[in-house]
């Protein structure tokens, strides 16, 4: 069991994937073994990812953790590391099972929260916000486009709520490119065309954070649901603060700790499940004032 | 640099009087092309029949707020590429700006005033290097801009350990979401600065040394004037209103964001180019620069209001962007050039 | 009083030996023919004394001071003024913003805002400048770029000679010039040489350099090797000292007397 | 440009005999400046001293690897910049080329073969609008370009629908991810493209007005060349060469992806520029293009070796490049300029 | 019989009238010398021969063929060749480059690929071109931007002679020259008049112009306003033709005598 683990992130210019990494390190920490991270600039990065995860092989690695950008960009570097007998492990979940099974590459098991259910955890919010029977309009804001992540939250979103409330209409779907000025303009210009704006879901906790700075400097502040998703520590705060009215934390935290736990245990040759799902949670500010829920305490 | 003209140029039309008088004197007067006025307006027209929320004060108040960013890296990139030069570190900088203005006002809990200082000097800071090494050491500016790039951008990362710098204090926040008379504060501070830019530019000896480098480097030293120095005033001059941008994003969003400006330095020096800067130097004007920013913006708050969904959206800014430098240019191609 | 001094100046460029050590004195109102093969140096020498290149080697005095250390600038502003053999003018700028470069005169804006460059002052003298020689543009506010070879060459003459200098370095100024303009610049040099101004002025038209110079030095290959009094020298003897005593008596008769 | 020298130039050192004869051999012959060599092979030591993994054919296959599809759009940059033009579109018609290449090969199910002419025809198509946008529309390349950047991945995202297409046929995948004799296809690819663009550039005709075209066009002009033609057929080029690149990224993951390529642009100018290529035209060489490559190839894969954190990956990046192009241009930067 | 002819040829840029009907006609093996004030049009004139300027309204035609349809390289091909006054050289490519550009010499590259450019022949041939024009270059492998004035006129020069023209059109070739290659230029002209080549020769050197030309074309202000026979000529006629008429005593003694 001598040896390092290989951890591949996404990008670490991202609170989200910086609160996965501390959640490696601590991990790695308590279980006492010796890894090295790597990332790439952005996570559309998706060629570097593939020439960083075959220069990671070079050295060796007892195992790999890897969050591919999609389903497909490591695929080469993973058959080559499945033949040199390296366990993978599929942190976030970014793979498609089917196409694994195409490729013959076998993981050892995938971890992480579920995109589409944090989009339909968010509709699920703003319908119990506004009430099922609510009217108005709503603003989708979407990460970069082509963004595999950024579009199962807002398709997970947009689905789930014309089930729930199918009097909120989804006027525009526009892409903040995970800009929070981007973000804000976009607020700021739908607001210009539906005054009446109810409800703001972002695809990621700093457009969220964009768009809430416009609504409150367009004077509706609070009148509009506005609803992120990762429960960064800045997230937090805004709730807090009765800005940001909730996000849909995924807890990386705990996807980066209990990923490097099981690898050890694989190593160990002990059992794992094939998925482990961690769970995600609504942070509003309720929750967060009450402070019971167990699970705060892995929000980052 | 073309002193012949191709075979096939036609003849110009005969010049329509008044037309090409008010051509004539705003050019002169105002160092400001009519014809992108004209793109400009006529954009807004094509935006009022397509939309009928395009039209109000309110909404227009909103497209130069979302310029105001912008406009202001465009300003930068005008000075820089004016003179023959090229700043490719424009948008990392602004990120770095925003996130050392945040760290003074936040982290360090220093006065606001201290905040706004922090910005503006990491980004003359960054610029001073750019000129440094692109006058002293050599390098082609393409390559210490895009190292800076990467520097800036890491750095920021690095300060900020990656997240983002929540929670200023409020007269800072004042400056990105205060609105005096109802005009927010960004675009009074986009228009005070393109005024003060204008005017360095169109109307100062350093305007005019900053155009003859970028057009005949060699007859602006004979002439006896600094070339380097001037130079590096103006990458630091650039470092500066990028780290203006910077404090302008970082006050409106009430953070100082490690990755704010992430190829912004694309859309400035587009910017600058739709308001006829020449790329390769000579030619340059702020108040163009200030159009053609006002034109992309239109662009994009419009397809915004029509909801045009993204991936048509690329689409549309990319061919629009064509057609309206095309329409823009194309009596200055039709007759000839220097 | 000699106004400029140059002795044992070299350069070159990588392996390319220019200059091997040429002396130069220059008195004042003297003007001074300098006249060599192509490539003998003669464009090289004169950037040396402008600040343009650093000589390898030598010394270069103005009324006695070294300005060796001195930029192209602070030469300038002592009085040395240039006109290069490839112009040096900013094409896409006009007529006026190429004469004034580096010393427009400046005013208030509004009677505030200082640093404002005049430009009506700028044009209007910049159009008496050109008037002086005598050469016609067809708007002084078209960019340089767009004027004929002569325009050019015109502007760029007027670029020296409008801040009262002290020496005035011609390179070729009268190559691409009519007739009549050139009978301007031979009449202004001998204004220039009136009002105790010293002149160098290179050219192959030898013509010219007999007609106005006192003193003409031949450069061949880098060294100054013959110092003639043009009072008492002959077309002959100057076109063999740039030949280097070859028979060349039919290029002297040719450049005589056509 | 410059015709004058600075003042401040100091005098070159004396020439060093076997040194100064290998360069001027290697540049006169094969069109490569020996100093950019120097910097890789330079480069190379560092590496091994610092990271034991480095040294080994499979690590330099693997650079080889990762260089490839990076290289071959430097190859396509190497043209068009040395041409006095411009292409940011790079990056997108790469992306668009291995949509439509995959879309042929999977979505429709043609042979293999359509799907390489997919890819390549999608990538001259794009590229030959730019071209002739630039030379008969005359809309300024850096706005043809960045319009097309935007069209482009617009338009791989709608034919894909935002998702990549996923399974190609074997034969699609074995120009991928394929070894004969050990070395990866890619690999092969590159070299080929490499030394034949190589002979193109440097010892044709084709090459030699390339150049001069970038260097005066009214001089080509004056010699009787068609410029505009000229210029379409090496957009067309670099366009087909991007679809090339699109194809082999396609190949590699087994699957056309729209979101490829992004920024890539800015990568393949900088290999062409490290290489030697004037930003500004008139120089230009394939093979110091693909130096400049490796070089950012074994820069990048160095840091990864040593498991650099990515921030300080980032300002490491930055700053050796300019310190890689300080040094290979140190020499020619002492001597006299034209 | 006449080589070319132009007729009514008419010419503005923007605003500017440059040339307002001009008519030439050039027999073969004639050499006409064409003179006129700085910006009287002459080297737009020529530009709408070799098709760099498409001419507002007018005939050219070559041989009896008009040509007014044709590219610059269909014009070139068929034997015009112009020296242009700004040179128009590529100054980062060496001296063969610049000379052969667009007429490079091809081979098999190891006997199969075709296409390569035999850099070889070229370098050879390119230096004797410059030394039939009697030129001194430190070295043709540097580029041309590096050379003195006259030594990139010379390289015009021989970009223009290398490939057997019909008409060659030479705008001041001899303005940045010294006295020697002066000469080799004029030689040059009479052996190509005497091979049959036709020659437009601008000039402001009016002796040179004297001295190989047979006929005169004198432009102003866009019209051809004085056509004379050169031997039936003086200076004095001349320099009247072009100034227009002004006493322009003292101009012609000096051009004519220095
Ligand atoms: N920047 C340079 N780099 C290399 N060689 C140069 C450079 N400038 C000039 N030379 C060379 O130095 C020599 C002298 O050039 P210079 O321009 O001084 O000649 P010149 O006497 O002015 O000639 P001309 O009468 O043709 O203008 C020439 O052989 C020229 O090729
Ligand atoms: N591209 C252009 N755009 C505008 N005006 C031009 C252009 N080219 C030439 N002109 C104008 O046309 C007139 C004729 O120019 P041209 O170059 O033909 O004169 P020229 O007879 O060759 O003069 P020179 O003896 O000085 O070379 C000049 O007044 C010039 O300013
Ligand atoms: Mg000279
Ligand atoms: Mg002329």
């Amino acid at each position: 069991q001598d040896g390092e683990y290989g951890i591949l992130m996404k990008t670490l210019a991202n609170p989200f994937w910086g609160a996965m990494g501390t959640g490696v390190e601590d991990g790695a920490q308590s279980a006492g073994v010796e890894y090295f991270i790597q990332a790439v600039e952005s996570d559309q990065a998706a060629e570097q990812q593939l020439n960083v995860c075959n220069t990671m092989l070079q050295r060796e690695p007892v195992a790999m953790i890897t969050a591919a950008i999609n389903s497909t960009n490591l695929l080469p570097c993973l058959s080559a590391a499945q033949e040199s007998g390296v366990p993978v492990v599929d942190l976030d979940g970014n793979l498609d099972p089917a196409i694994l099974e195409a490729e013959g590459i076998e993981i050892a098991f995938r971890i992480g929260s579920d995109n589409l259910a944090a989009g339909a955890q968010g509709a699920d919010y703003m319908a119990e916000q506004l009430g099922a029977d609510a009217t108005g309009p709503v603003l989708i804001i979407e990460g970069l486009s082509g963004n595999m992540t950024g579009q199962a939250r807002v398709t997970g979103f947009s689905e789930r709520l014309a089930e729930l409330a199918p009097g909120l209409e989804v006027v525009a779907s526009l892409p903040g490119d995970w800009d929070r000025g981007k973000a804000a303009t976009i607020t700021n210009d739908i607001l210009i065309r539906h005054p009446d704006l109810v409800g703001i879901f972002a695809a990621n906790d700093g457009m969220a954070l964009g768009a809430v700075e416009s609504v409150f400097a367009g004077g509706r502040g609070g009148d509009v649901v506005i609803i992120g998703v990762d429960g960064n520590s800045d997230a937090v705060r805004s709730i807090n603060d009765g800005r940001l009215t909730a996000s849909v934390a995924q807890l990386p935290y705990l996807v980066g700790l209990q990923a490097v736990e099981n690898v050890a245990k694989v190593l160990a040759g002990e059992d794992v499940p094939d998925f482990i799902q961690v769970p995600t949670m609504v942070l509003t500010q309720e929750i967060l004032e009450a402070g019971t829920e167990p699970m705060l305490e892995f929000v980052r | 640099m073309m002193s012949i003209e191709t075979a096939n140029t036609k003849r110009a039309p005969a010049p329509v009087g008044l037309w090409r008088r008010a051509q004539a004197a705003s050019q002169e007067r105002l160092h400001l092309r009519l014809e992108s006025l004209v793109v400009l307006v006529g954009l807004c027209v094509i935006m009022t029949v397509l939309s009928p929320f395009f039209l109000s004060v309110s909404n227009f108040l909103n497209i130069l707020l979302a310029t105001a960013t912008i406009g202001v890296l465009a300003i930068a990139a005008t000075f820089v590429i004016s003179s023959g030069g090229l700043d490719l570190s424009l948008g990392s900088v602004m990120g770095l700006s925003g996130v050392v203005g945040a760290y003074v006002a936040v982290t360090l809990g220093a006065p606001a005033g201290f905040g706004v200082v922090g910005c503006l000097a990491a980004g003359a800071a960054a610029g001073f290097i750019n000129g440094w090494l692109v006058t002293r050491a050599g390098v082609p500016a393409f390559i210490v801009t895009l190292g800076m790039l990467g520097l800036a951008r890491g750095l920021a990362l690095v300060i900020s350990d990656g997240r983002v710098i929540y929670g200023l204090p409020a007269e800072l926040v004042y400056l990105g979401q205060g609105r005096p008379f109802g005009i927010p504060m960004p675009v009074f501070i986009l228009l005070a600065t393109a005024l003060a830019c204008h005017y360095l530019l169109a109307y100062t000896r350093f305007g005019r040394y900053t155009l003859a480098i970028g057009d005949n480097e060699t007859a602006v030293r004979t002439a006896g004037i600094k070339v380097e120095r001037h130079r590096v005033i103006l990458y630091t001059l650039s470092g500066g209103l990028a780290g203006l941008a910077g404090m302008l994003f970082m006050a409106r969003i009430n953070a100082g964001d490690p990755t704010a400006g992430l190829t912004y330095e694309l859309t400035a020096i587009t910017a600058a180019i739709i308001g006829g800067t020449n790329l390769f130097g000579g030619r340059g004007s702020i108040l163009g620069t200030l159009v053609g920013a006002l034109i992309m913006g239109v662009l994009q708050n419009g397809l915004n209001l029509l909801a045009v969904q993204s991936y048509y959206q690329q689409m549309a800014i990319g061919a629009v962007l064509i057609l309206a430098v095309f329409i823009d240019q194309y009596q200055s191609r039709r007759e000839t050039r220097v | 009083m000699s106004v400029l001094t140059l002795s044992g100046i070299r350069k070159s460029f990588g392996a390319v030996d220019v200059l091997h050590g040429v002396d130069l004195t220059v008195a004042e109102g003297e003007v001074i023919g300098l006249v060599g093969d192509n490539g003998a140096g003669k464009s090289t020498l004169m950037k040396t004394i402008t600040g343009m290149y650093r000589a390898d080697a030598g010394k270069i005095e103005l009324d006695g001071q070294s300005i060796l250390h001195l930029d192209p600038g602070q030469r300038r502003a002592l009085g040395i003024e240039m006109i290069y053999q490839d112009l040096a003018l900013a094409k896409q700028q006009d007529v006026a913003s190429n004469i004034f470069l580096g010393r427009e005169p400046v005013r208030r804006f509004l009677g505030i805002v200082p640093g404002m460059v005049d430009k009506r002052t700028m044009d209007r003298k910049a159009q008496e400048m050109i008037d002086r020689l005598g050469a016609h543009l067809p708007s002084i506010n078209r960019p340089v770029g767009s004027f004929s070879g002569g325009q050019q060459q015109t502007v760029a003459i007027a670029r020296a000679l409008t801040f009262d200098p002290k020496l005035v370095i011609m390179d070729e100024p009268t190559a691409a010039l009519a007739v009549r303009e050139v009978q301007s610049v031979l009449d202004l040099i001998k204004r220039l040489k009136g009002q105790g101004i010293s002149v160098i002025l290179i050219s192959h038209r030898l013509n010219d350099v007999l007609g106005v110079t006192d003193r003409i030095v031949v450069l061949r290959q880098g060294v100054a090797t013959a110092n003639l009094v043009t009072s008492q020298t002959s077309m002959a003897e100057v076109v063999s000292a740039i030949v280097g005593g070859q028979d060349m008596a039919h290029a002297a008769e040719h450049e005589a007397a056509g």
